[in-house]
């Protein structure tokens, strides 16, 4: 037996023995483990399980064991992620942390900072929070205005950021701000992190139009943030930001896969409250509904090309580069056709009038208009197939 | 009038405009939903509505009324939406006094028009039972007994339902013909459940278990699936111009937006792409505007057939729904990140067009109509 | 009786008498007549109502007799119209050269251009057609290449221009060239008249997806013109070429009045070839031919707003933008509609298999393709609508 | 195979690309439709196209086939849209020997569908009677008379039909059931005209006047209707492919026309309102790949159901049809003038398209039957 093979049985029999069966189902988003300062856990078996996992330093297990991780080799990586998919084990802590801070980090980081903050990340003992967006830089993050001015051995911050999920329940934040105010507007831009208890900070939810939100608006009021915190080179944070950027994107893919978010099925929905289209209208209103579902059944067919273009090792960056466009323009469609098939049985706000379902509807039709905006915009998405894509040259 | 303002409508909707904009704008409708005002509406307000006139616009001198002519509900309901004010003028007056006026006695006219135009009384239609608005397939049941008829079933989305002091309510009757009942409020065994919908306004969904109504209740009117259809056609236009007002000031912030917001060193609307979606909701608007125009036009027409009336009215719900629609759509969008917070005016403007669009018959049901009068 | 009366009812008997009746209905495109040297007739009316209006001098009643011209006033040219209207007169003889050429030639040219120029146009004997356009300089016209060189007393033209309406049986065309190839692109250009039989004048009619057509490409190949068919200033033909446009926009709008272009009716269409739709394909397709026949009527009724909107002297600019833009897409959606009820019936190319209708619906439907790009693309329909009506930016 | 294509699958393509390339480019399409060939291919390219093998692609090894799978098919039509290449590779082998596999006696598939192969004969399907594709609604008659069939009635857009060597004729029993006839070019009373399309190319009407058939003419395979099914759905994936490699190459020429024709002194592909609308078409045309894609997958497994072949075709088929749609309309557009002139090769590919949308059920049809996969 090679040693891979032997890591493989050891890593299964570890895992079945350890990893409770409710910890093998389904995730709801209500029953994901954030890790951070107030840890708290819904079940005994959902403590079990990060706690174990924790100590073996598998909430990292990649990164080295001196500061905190597995240790584990690429090969063997892939041998407990796979053997977890097997066992439907659920991730035992979520963080933007470890997805997208920590190798930067690692990358970035002196060995100082990997010290200091590599560690608790990965004992899940920090929440991470993520400061990017301004209300007046949103697809265009070089014109971000935070301002981080030097003074001794500190910066102090003031400015806002927007956006920032779960910013009243983090107790650090990584953030982008403009250390260099006459440079151009790349070369300004450090990283730097700070903590949410610092002076100065202050946090407020965003309402949106779906009603409460997980979303942030984050405040800074001459906050003192020691120098050592800066990530990388003073005003040499542009590349940092990409790097981040791109862990984001791996990071959002990675969190659709295990969270389930409420899917409503069309399907479902028009046998129930359409069930005999029998007038011209309701009819015509049926089959546009089987558009909207040829479409999403078109999308899941390249969904399954993507995957299989990938495997043979060919380029799918054309049909990756169209996949949030789509999806998101689809399941906004998607609610249309709902609206339209429901009345105002889909556009209840709250109260007994309505069913459970009917209200996550209402509330996942308005969130629906937010995701052809966030995590770029359908407009950028266009940009980005016209000019990468299909090489059309730079808008005049 | 024809397909732009005379000179009294201009004249209308300027005193409108200035009146909601300064007793009852944006911030008003907020506030209602935000305190969670039951009726939907400040009685003040309504009040004051009713002093400038508003509520006898279209009725006959002899109940009160002003006899301006239905035109005049045109330019008004244009710039409540335009403010998204909340007022039971389109369930009291346009609806319910129109009801009356063709199907109640001439002592139900007499007493009830003047006292729902004045603000006295109000009632509320309580016709819809399904989701999707089909006023034919009424299901309540009202069977005679003795005297008096008793009802039962269930009616649903009933605008301003909730509060009214009672409900022209449609039933079917014993040999399948229609009939209205003049509901009281004060009647027993009618349960009033409040719909709480995205618009914060005031809906109800009311139960009739064994309902004992006096004979007299019933309007004594012929032919109430006819006299429906006319109120409800004018009806019909009212939240078409509501549309129409919404959308033409939810495309006027949207172009502000375009014009000030700055990213990557320019106004966003100079992107050409946002520039031709914008041209092509402003063509949107123009054709909407004259097809609710030429709705007015027509009710306003004695000479207009059924046919011409239901095929206007009908066109000028549809577009302005199809045209409502993308523009709340591409205001959202065009907004970017701010368009999906609370804290603009935008989603606001969003959810009472989703609403009104399905109010009184949503596009495929108007288009249905529109094509049979085509045959 | 004011002057103004008597000359109404003047006017009036002189028209009952002299206009035949086969004259006072509705024109077809082929009968219309359009002056030159190959001037023929399709009827002795024809001929009659034609030499009548010429030897009033009423091809052009406003022009100074001196000039061939009618003489009449403004109020007089009115009463005219009014009266020719009243009495649904065709119009005696159409011509670019009236239309377009002409008052440009009575506000730019010299007395010599226009004693040598305007007396024949006013008496029918030369059709005229129009040198703008060129392959690469469409919507762009002030990249136009082709070139007048000065030699002597005349100048050399070398170059092609394209969509030269009836190109091949015109005997003048009017024409901007380039005679400042150093300028900027405006300043450089010139107006120059020239008489299609010189040598070095080629014309091809162009083929369109449709078949044979009107428009053709004319290529000049050292053509020589006399330097005194120059209009305006040399270099100095762009404000000219505004000028003629501004007439091309009214003369396009005539053109329209008076010609009656084949029109196919949707709902006479969906009455014949989908007179039972039962499934619930066929009554999808039903509702959506609605859709589109109340889009039109929605145009039908901005029309008349328009007209209304202009008789109470209010602004109908933003609704006149509109206009072209709507009823171009609307036709083509239209069609769009009509092959999708009529089937393989709508994409008859020739041949018995078809009826005369259904070939000439294929024919306008291929048609309509132009009509979205010629006149002002909706590109830019949309873009004057964009700065002009909306006020947004100029593009970056 | 899968979503992508296979080794095989890609050399077939290659080939494919190669030989139509070099033997059947748009150009010969141009010169097939200006010298008005009557059965609209060239008999020589028909011929090089089964030395190919192409013939043979699906068809079993006992009659001539080289047992490939259905899934060759894909690639190949594929490359027949790109370079517009017109041969009767669907009517005669796709169509026709799938149709007497399934239907016809052991003596006639094994006689004919060699023969249909290596192009010795030549057949065509004769189905349409309507101008909507309703392959369920057949009006043409057979009636039984002692030792013949009778057929009385007419068919249209007979694709390939002709000049064919004999077109299998779908026509209406007595019992009304339907049944499949093997009607010979040579037997008397039927009416042949030439239908002369938008794509040049060779379509018939039919018409037959008490055409007296041998009772061998009638495939004696059961249930025509289900084997008719079977077909169909065949042919339909192959015109889907047909539209999708149309579609492409017409992207291509307009995507490099963006990028080359300059307009105000940049090329017209930097405007962004032009670059976001080809960007939705490359998302149409990605979509569209999926589907086609899937739809052959499904053919070629033998353990698929009815269901799942229809729901895949007819989404394919929809999907290709509407994205070709845009893409061709989108190409004249962004073309400009020249779009419109038939020097270039945007009008040819528009042309076929059309035609290709309608064949064997347009976008309305495959909608409604995919529909009816979901009950």
């Amino acid at each position: 037996m090679t040693d891979i093979e032997q890591f493989r049985l050891q890593t299964r029999e570890w895992l079945e023995a350890n990893c409770p069966t409710s910890m093998r189902t389904p995730m709801p988003i209500d029953e994901m483990v954030w890790g951070g300062r107030n840890l708290s856990f819904v079940s005994e078996d959902q403590r079990l399980w990060f706690e174990r996992m924790r100590d073996k330093g598998w909430f990292v297990p990649d990164w080295p064991v001196g500061y905190g991780g597995g240790g584990l080799d690429p090969q063997r990586l892939a041998v407990l992620e796979s053997e977890m998919r097997r066992l439907r084990c659920r991730p035992p802590q979520i963080n933007l942390g470890i997805w997208m801070l920590g190798p930067v980090l690692l990358e970035f980081g002196t060995e100082e900072q990997k010290r200091e903050l590599l560690p608790p990340m990965a004992r899940g003992e920090i929440r991470w929070c993520q400061g990017f967006s301004e209300p007046n830089a949103g697809s265009d993050l070089a014109s971000l205005q935070t301002s981080a001015r030097e003074d001794g051995d500190a910066f102090i911050i003031n400015g806002t950021k927007i956006w920032t999920s779960y910013g009243n329940m983090s107790d650090w934040m990584y953030a982008l701000v403009r250390t260099g105010p006459k440079e151009p507007k790349h070369a300004g831009i450090s990283l730097i992190v700070l903590d949410m208890n610092s002076a100065g900070v202050n946090v407020e939810p965003i309402d949106l139009i779906s009603g409460k939100s997980s979303f942030c608006q984050v405040f800074f009021d001459d906050v003192r943030v020691p120098k050592r915190q800066l990530i990388g080179e003073l005003n040499g944070g542009w590349p940092l930001a990409k790097a981040l950027l791109q862990h984001e994107r791996r990071a959002m893919s990675k969190f659709s896969e295990i969270s389930l978010p409420t899917h409503f099925d069309l399907l479902e929905y028009l046998r129930r409250y359409l069930p005999d289209a029998s007038s011209p209208g309701e009819i015509a209103l049926q089959q546009r509904a089987v558009s909207c579902l040829m479409e999403e059944h078109a999308f899941r067919l390249t969904h399954r090309r993507i995957n299989e273009t990938m495997r043979a090792r060919q380029d799918a960056s054309g049909l990756m580069a169209i996949s949030k466009l789509v999806h998101s323009e689809q399941e906004r469609d998607k609610f249309e056709v709902l609206l339209d098939v429901m009345g105002q049985r889909a556009l209840g706000w709250s109260g007994d009038g309505f069913s459970e379902r009917e209200l996550a509807l209402t509330n996942t039709w308005l969130n629906s208009f937010a995701q052809t905006i966030a995590g770029g915009s359908s407009e950028v998405q266009l940009n980005v197939i016209a000019k990468r894509v299909l090489g059309l040259p730079e808008a005049k | 009038m024809g397909l732009i303002y005379n000179e009294e409508q201009q004249q209308l909707q300027d005193s409108a405009r200035e009146f909601l904009a300064a007793r009852s704008p944006v911030a008003e409708q907020r506030r209602l939903r935000d305190e969670a005002v039951p009726e939907g509406f400040s009685l003040g307000i309504w009040k004051e509505m009713l002093e400038l006139g508003w509520g006898g616009i279209a009725a006959p001198e002899q109940y009160g009324g002003l006899e301006f002519g239905f035109q005049g509900f045109g330019p008004v309901f244009e710039e409540i939406g335009r403010h998204l004010s909340s007022a039971p003028l389109l369930s009291s007056v346009v609806l319910s006094a129109s009801l009356l006026e063709s199907m109640g006695s001439e002592q139900q006219r007499e007493k009830l028009i003047p006292e729902l135009i004045n603000g006295q009384r109000r009632l509320a239609l309580a016709l819809d039972e399904d989701c999707r608005f089909r006023p034919e397939r009424v299901g309540l049941k009202a069977r005679k007994d003795g005297d008096y008829y008793v009802l039962d079933g269930k009616k649903t989305w009933v605008v301003d339902g909730f509060g009214a002091d009672g409900w022209l309510t449609v039933a079917r009757l014993e040999d399948e013909s229609l009939a209205i009942f003049l509901v009281d409020a004060t009647v027993e065994r009618v349960q009033v459940d409040h719909l709480n919908l995205v618009d914060s306004r005031n809906h109800a969904a009311l139960t009739f278990d064994e309902v004992r109504l006096p004979a007299e209740a019933k309007l004594p009117g012929k032919d109430a699936l006819l006299a429906l259809e006319t109120v409800l056609d004018r009806g019909t236009a009212c939240l078409a111009a509501e549309l129409l007002g919404m959308s033409e000031s939810l495309f006027e912030r949207t172009v502000d937006y375009l014009k000030t917001r700055v990213q990557f060193g320019v106004p966003i609307g100079s992107f050409q792409a946002l520039q031709h979606r914008a041209a092509r909701l402003y063509v949107d608007l123009q054709l909407a505007r004259s097809a609710v125009l030429a709705a007015f036009e027509c009710l306003n027409d004695p000479e207009a057939s059924a046919t011409e009336r239901s095929s206007l009215v009908s066109l000028a719900k549809w577009k302005a729904g199809e045209m409502a629609h993308r523009v709340s759509n591409e205001a959202v969008q065009m907004h970017g990140g701010i368009g999906v917070t609370d804290e603009l005016d935008v989603g606001l403007y969003l959810k009472r067009i989703r609403v009104v669009q399905v109010q009184l018959g949503d596009s495929d049901y108007h288009c249905e109509r529109y094509a049979a009068t085509l045959r």
